[in-house]
């Protein structure tokens, strides 16, 4: 790790958040078309978030700015290690279990500022979302398991390299249907897109842990969700979509898992957070739990 | 609209101002009957997120709080706590002839009968609820004078903040009020 | 037809009325002195007349009296029977009805504030309702100016008309 | 030499710490803090003396590498509570026995982990139930020590029957030389085996076994729960080393039945821990004590200890032994911060409590450091001994255990979450505002845990490099570590690089949060209520039920406990049956009864 490593994490970094803001932007319009109306310019993202930093903001406290500045270090920290196609900034690094753990520093980063500001919306709305991430993480790391008990490695770009020797047949989401299915699923709860998101419902709970943040720390939570959907998306593309030879290839791959996401989510209701939990236990853990099995026991697909 | 003094904003206030224009983000308090105006003002139709508005849900989050027709006494303290908790800078829009004038309440015990008294107030909507088009129009307005930095009520709220806090204790009596229902 | 008859020669035969009026087939206006009221309204509830639908009062300021207007409805029958009495305006002192119908309680605080028409046996209806930190006279008052208050309150806008259109006058 | 230097003064110091104590109790504190500082500075001075053997008395003792690990995290969590203890003085029923037991358990632990033969083991491990079984009690209730005791001689009697069948087999008394005979006999093996983990699931507090933790732990003087969980619950994963470790456990049973390449035997107790893990996270989310809950996280977290032994491969065993040192020093800290809590309000249910950061910022600091490192979060050395773990059961595809082993590190974030939310932030109660911060004393411990958990988790090589050592005394291939970065089979974990890229992070989130104008303070009370206006900061406070729809979806959950209570109500119907039937007041019934047994025991045992 030396001052290389560093400058290319941060052009890598700057490439994903300019990536996905135009691509937040464009699917706000492709939404905006669903709902048979014009929609916002493509790159209205970037104006919200700079507006949001350009603004004064009101603080409670040094928790309530110290959560926030570790969240956004820890999410930009998890987004270095993703490889953003073939590209790795940090080599040798980008361990499935690291990344899903150094993510869980943003998570811990942003909840303990949401509850430091002392509004009960915060707390309610970080409970919600732990219980939500309790929820939809053990089935994705089950299939992950399974796949890397497969295949004998933990790291992204070697996943990816295994499924592109296959060609497109090649792809996990191929040879392993049920564990394609699941990692959406999860992908759909991960993001916090509809169906999954009773933890940031506006009408609700007043944007739960969001419900203090104004001005600058809003445009650093804007931020930090631009990048946790890079990360997560990301995720998802290397492991059943076979990554990207090219930057090109994985961006497109990655555009369009996203915009199909976000359609989804955009004609789908709100769960409760206890009807997610208990859908989460019942179809994606049992799918996963037979996938892992016939990875494991009978050896399907690997071959 | 006056004409443009000469302009007094740094380089880095006109960026963040072009910014602030072409993103406003909307605390949609409900107060009156003009509330109903905006849902088709969102939707299908007129589609103000081609402005880049949208609605927020807290108004720590909001940049514009729109007073959407006649205010009674207890709603005004609310509305007045609401535009505190605001960041800067705010905007606050007027909607109707019950905001400018009092309207049809003019003669009313309950209502508060000129909004510009208590907060200050960049931009009146004319009418009795002015239509969705007179809105569009308005938020067209009030983008430009964003833009140009003339939306500046929150710095002469800050600045005459005593003047504003008088005569809201002399029509209110008290705005952080103790009710019963909070005990 | 032959309920509506019946319900009112009962009240006569029970009740001094002072006035009985049959605007239409579901509806009956009783007058009846203060000091009988309460025991109307409890055989009107021990006959089938379950809910209070309204208790409000009248300001008839020439007469110097508060009228207070209570209407019951029966919903097996679907009358209603407005119950009328009149109070003498400066000291309008009257006994709660919350014994017969506990819902008169908010109602018994709304005439309160807006009449200042006092119920003794309700505490909570010296208690302020919708008005926050009101210390005039009680609004619904005919001697009450409102316009005089919110002018007084609530400072105008002076009118000044900016540009006055010109309007051609066509022969 | 030095060890039984060490050994000695441990219970010199008991005896000398209970008389000082007589003189000035707060003397007394002291005196425990300086005699396990001294067993600490003696430990580490000992290092070079690892394979000595030395006797005292009649109990042979002798230095292993893991013998000294264990003693190491044993004392260290020791020492550092010691510095609590002179503020418990005024609060206890007999602190001056307090302060005797105190030291003489730590005497106890330390030389059952340096024994040579089964009966110092035995007697060493008497000495620790005993002492903390007169320890608990001091605390809230007796109950928890009734049942802390008899869950515990349910161990040590099964450890007393194993130490006797050993001797009649092979004959010798010495650790390494009992079990040697059994390689070759699987089914006497395999008794011996169930006898001896028996006493280690009991102190881990494994699933059938872990109903003595949330009591013991939850109502034991605030200033020994961190030795009870931290330090104790180590005992068991010694003992259970012994029976895996020490016993061939995997040679005795080659010929057995596997599942998923595992000894059925082997398997059947991971399984046991697997559900253990499961248990602990979901009965700790719906804890309100603060206490009963890193309890129950310290039931979860023994799970993971089982597992990483059981399966005596390099990365899972490695994982294992570093968890238990994480776990230590983590639930250690947990409890003494919430111990500074409970010495200031006086409670330590999480519902009466609120904004705590406001009053004690260091215990908040020490707190989240601490539950960083519970719930395996990367800056900090749980991070490293769960990816261990992780990276062994993937290496060996045993998906069950990663499947309890996924939902017990989620859920922590779940549980280690509730109280730094509901206790540490959120509104400050009226009646807290002007509480003190944790006293000089109880800042230095603080301090030296927040340093080591930190300093372990970003250059874990020193401790690996002693669990390498344990490996290959064990007969396992060691850990491999190449520079900073742990050699896996399936990945490469190098904790320099991932927490230099968390501190770049970092700084360019400080940069972006810098360059933007400065934001206006704004006090707890004035948040968005939807434009109302409100007083009191207690019905504001978002603190009980933190997890209410969570819990309710497993509200009625089968408990051992309640198992128990039936069977001893069944027990005790059945009592009083035979009482009535036999000593009914007419003596002829009974008379009655008496022959006809004798007869058929007579005329039966002919027919026989």
């Amino acid at each position: 790790m030396n001052l290389m490593n560093f400058v290319y994490a941060f052009l890598l970094l700057l490439a994903a958040f300019v990536f996905q803001t135009t691509l937040t932007g464009i699917n706000r319009k492709v939404v905006a078309r669903l709902q048979r109306r014009r929609g916002p310019r493509f790159y209205q993202q970037f104006i919200d978030i700079f507006k949001a930093l350009s603004k004064g903001s009101t603080t409670h406290g040094w928790v309530f700015d110290f959560g926030v500045v570790m969240a956004l270090g820890g999410i930009m920290a998890t987004a270095i290690f993703i490889p953003f196609g073939p590209l790795k900034a940090v080599p040798a690094m980008d361990n499935i279990f690291i990344i899903a753990y150094v993510l869980a520093v943003g998570m811990l980063g942003m909840a303990m500022s949401a509850s430091g500001s002392g509004n009960p919306w915060a707390s309610i709305g970080v409970s919600r979302a732990l219980t939500n991430m309790l929820a939809y993480d053990i089935p994705f790391m089950m299939v992950v398991f399974g796949l890397i008990f497969a295949f004998d490695t933990s790291s992204l770009s070697g996943l990816a390299a295994i499924q592109r020797e296959g060609g497109f047949l090649g792809w996990h989401v191929i040879r392993f249907p049920l564990g394609g299915i699941v990692a959406m699923i999860s992908l759909q709860g991960m993001l916090g897109k509809k169906p999954f998101d009773s933890f940031i419902a506006p009408a609700e709970i007043a944007s739960g842990p969001m419900v203090e943040y104004g001005g600058r720390h809003l445009g650093m939570l804007f931020l930090l969700h631009e990048f946790s959907t890079f990360i997560e998306v990301s995720l998802i593309v290397h492991l059943f979509f076979g990554g990207g030879a090219t930057v090109a290839a994985f961006l497109v791959k990655y555009a369009l898992i996203y915009t199909f996401l976000n359609i989804v989510s955009n004609v789908l209701p709100r769960f409760k957070i206890d009807q997610a939990v208990t859908f989460f236990y019942k179809v994606p853990l049992a799918l996963a739990v037979v996938q892992t099995f016939l990875i494991i026991v009978v050896g399907m697909g690997v071959a | 609209m006056t004409t443009n003094s000469k302009d007094m904003r740094k380089t880095w206030e006109k960026i963040a101002d072009y910014f602030r224009a072409h993103s406003i983000w909307m605390k949609w308090y409900c107060t009156g009957c003009g509330a109903i105006e905006m849902p088709p003002t969102m939707t299908s139709r007129f589609d103000m997120e081609q402005l880049g508005m949208g609605p927020m849900a807290t108004p720590r989050q909001a940049d514009v709080l729109l007073i959407t027709g006649y205010l009674s006494a207890k709603t005004l303290r609310r509305v007045i706590y609401s535009y505190e908790q605001m960041q800067d800078p705010k905007y606050v829009v007027g909607f109707g002839s019950c905001t400018l004038n009092g309207g049809i309440y003019f003669d009313s015990y309950a209502t508060m009968t000129r909004l510009d008294h208590y907060l200050p107030v960049d931009l009146y909507i004319a009418g009795c609820m002015p239509r969705p088009e007179a809105i569009m129009n308005a938020f067209d307005t009030l983008i430009k004078m964003i833009e140009k930095g003339e939306a500046k009520g929150w710095r002469h709220y800050q600045e005459n903040h005593d003047w504003y806090r008088k005569n809201q204790l002399h029509s209110l009596k008290e705005v952080y009020v103790k009710d019963e229902f909070h005990e | 037809m032959n309920s509506m008859n019946k319900l009112v020669e009962e009240l006569k035969g029970r009740f001094t009325l002072l006035e009985v009026l049959l605007p239409d087939q579901q509806q009956l206006i009783v007058d009846i002195d203060q000091m009988h009221l309460h025991a109307l309204l409890s055989h009107l509830k021990a006959t089938g007349f379950r809910q209070l639908s309204l208790l409000t009062a009248v300001d008839w300021i020439e007469e110097n009296t508060f009228q207070l207007v209570y209407i019951v409805f029966n919903w097996d029958t679907g009358i209603h029977v407005l119950v009328r009495t009149k109070l003498p305006r400066d000291k309008a002192v009257f006994r709660t009805i919350t014994g017969i119908y506990p819902g008169a309680q908010y109602y018994e605080r709304d005439v309160h504030e807006f009449f200042g028409v006092a119920f003794e046996g309700n505490v909570m209806s010296f208690k302020p309702l919708f008005l926050e930190l009101w210390d005039e006279l009680p609004p619904m008052r005919k001697d009450f100016d409102p316009e005089a208050y919110s002018r007084e309150k609530f400072p105008e806008r002076p009118y000044v008309p900016q540009f006055v259109p010109k309007v051609e006058v066509v022969e | 030499m030095t060890f039984d230097i060490l050994i000695v003064l441990m219970f010199l110091g008991a005896v000398t710490a209970y008389l000082v104590s007589k003189a000035d109790l707060k003397a007394g504190a002291y005196a425990t803090v300086l005699f396990s500082l001294g067993a600490l500075v003696l430990l580490l001075l000992g290092r070079g003396e690892i394979g000595s053997e030395f006797t005292i008395l009649f109990m042979g003792f002798e230095v292993t590498t893991i013998g000294w690990y264990f003693s190491g995290v044993m004392v260290l969590v020791y020492a550092m509570t010691a510095f609590f203890n002179s503020y418990w003085m005024d609060k206890m029923i007999y602190p001056g026995s307090y302060n005797f037991l105190y030291l003489f358990s730590l005497g106890g632990t330390v030389g059952l982990f340096f024994a040579k033969d089964l009966i110092t083991l035995f007697i060493f491990w008497e000495i620790v139930v005993w002492s903390s079984t007169f320890i608990v009690p001091m605390g809230k209730s007796r109950r928890a020590a009734v049942v802390y005791y008899t869950i515990s001689t349910i161990g040590s009697m099964a450890t007393l029957y194993g130490i006797m069948l050993l001797h009649r087999i092979s004959g010798t008394l010495d650790i390494q030389g009992a079990f040697a005979p059994l390689k070759n006999d699987p089914v006497l093996a395999t008794v011996i085996f169930f006898i001896f983990i028996m006493a280690g699931l009991t102190k881990i507090g494994i699933f059938p076994f872990h109903i003595w933790l949330p009591l013991a732990h939850g109502s034991a003087p605030h200033t020994f729960s961190p030795v009870l969980s931290g330090g104790l619950v180590k005992m068991g994963a010694f003992i259970a080393y012994m029976s895996v470790g020490i016993l061939p456990a995997y040679e005795a049973f080659k010929g057995s039945l596997t599942v998923m390449g595992i000894p059925i035997q082997i398997y059947a107790l991971m399984i046991l821990g697997a559900v253990s893990i499961v248990l602990g996270t979901l009965m700790a989310i719906k804890q309100d004590d603060a206490k009963k809950l890193i309890a129950y996280s310290s039931v979860a977290n023994g799970g993971y200890i089982l597992i990483g032994i059981l399966l005596m491969d390099q990365l899972a065993f490695a994982g294992s032994m570093m968890h238990l040192f994480n776990h230590a020093i983590a639930s250690a800290a947990a409890f003494l911060a919430i111990a500074v809590v409970a010495h200031r309000t006086g409670t330590t249910k999480i519902s009466e409590l609120g904004g705590m950061i406001h009053r004690m910022p260091l215990t908040y600091l020490t707190y989240l450091i601490a539950i960083i490192s519970l719930a395996g979060i990367p800056p900090m050395g749980g991070f490293v001994s769960k990816w261990l773990i992780i990276q062994g059961l993937a290496d060996q595809g045993l998906m069950f255990m990663a499947l309890a082993a996924f939902f017990g590190s989620i859920g922590s974030f779940l549980y280690v979450f509730r109280p730094l939310a509901a206790v540490f932030l959120g509104q400050l109660a009226p009646r807290h505002e002007e509480l003190a911060s944790a006293p000089l004393l109880m800042k230095i411990p603080m301090t030296i845990l927040m340093v080591l958990i930190l300093f372990f988790g970003v250059l874990p090589g020193w401790i690996l490099g002693i669990i390498g050592q344990i490996q290959v005394a064990a007969g396992i291939e060691p850990v491999m570590m190449s520079g900073n970065s742990i050699l896996a089979v399936n990945g490469v974990l190098n904790t320099l690089n991932v927490f230099m890229v968390f501190g770049f992070g970092f700084l360019i989130a400080l940069v972006i949060f810098m360059l933007m104008q400065k934001s206006r303070r704004v006090g707890l009370m004035d948040t968005y209520t939807s434009a109302e206006f409100i007083y009191t900061p207690e019905l504001y406070h978002y603190g009980s039920a933190f997890y209410a729809p969570f819990e309710r979806l497993y509200a009625r959950h089968p408990s051992v406990e309640d198992f128990l209570m039936a069977l001893a109500y069944k027990g005790h119907e059945a009592g009083l049956m035979v009482n009535a039937l036999f000593f009914s007041h007419k003596p002829g019934v009974t008379v009655f009864w008496i022959t006809v047994i004798v007869a058929v025991v007579t005329l039966g045992g002919v027919g026989l």
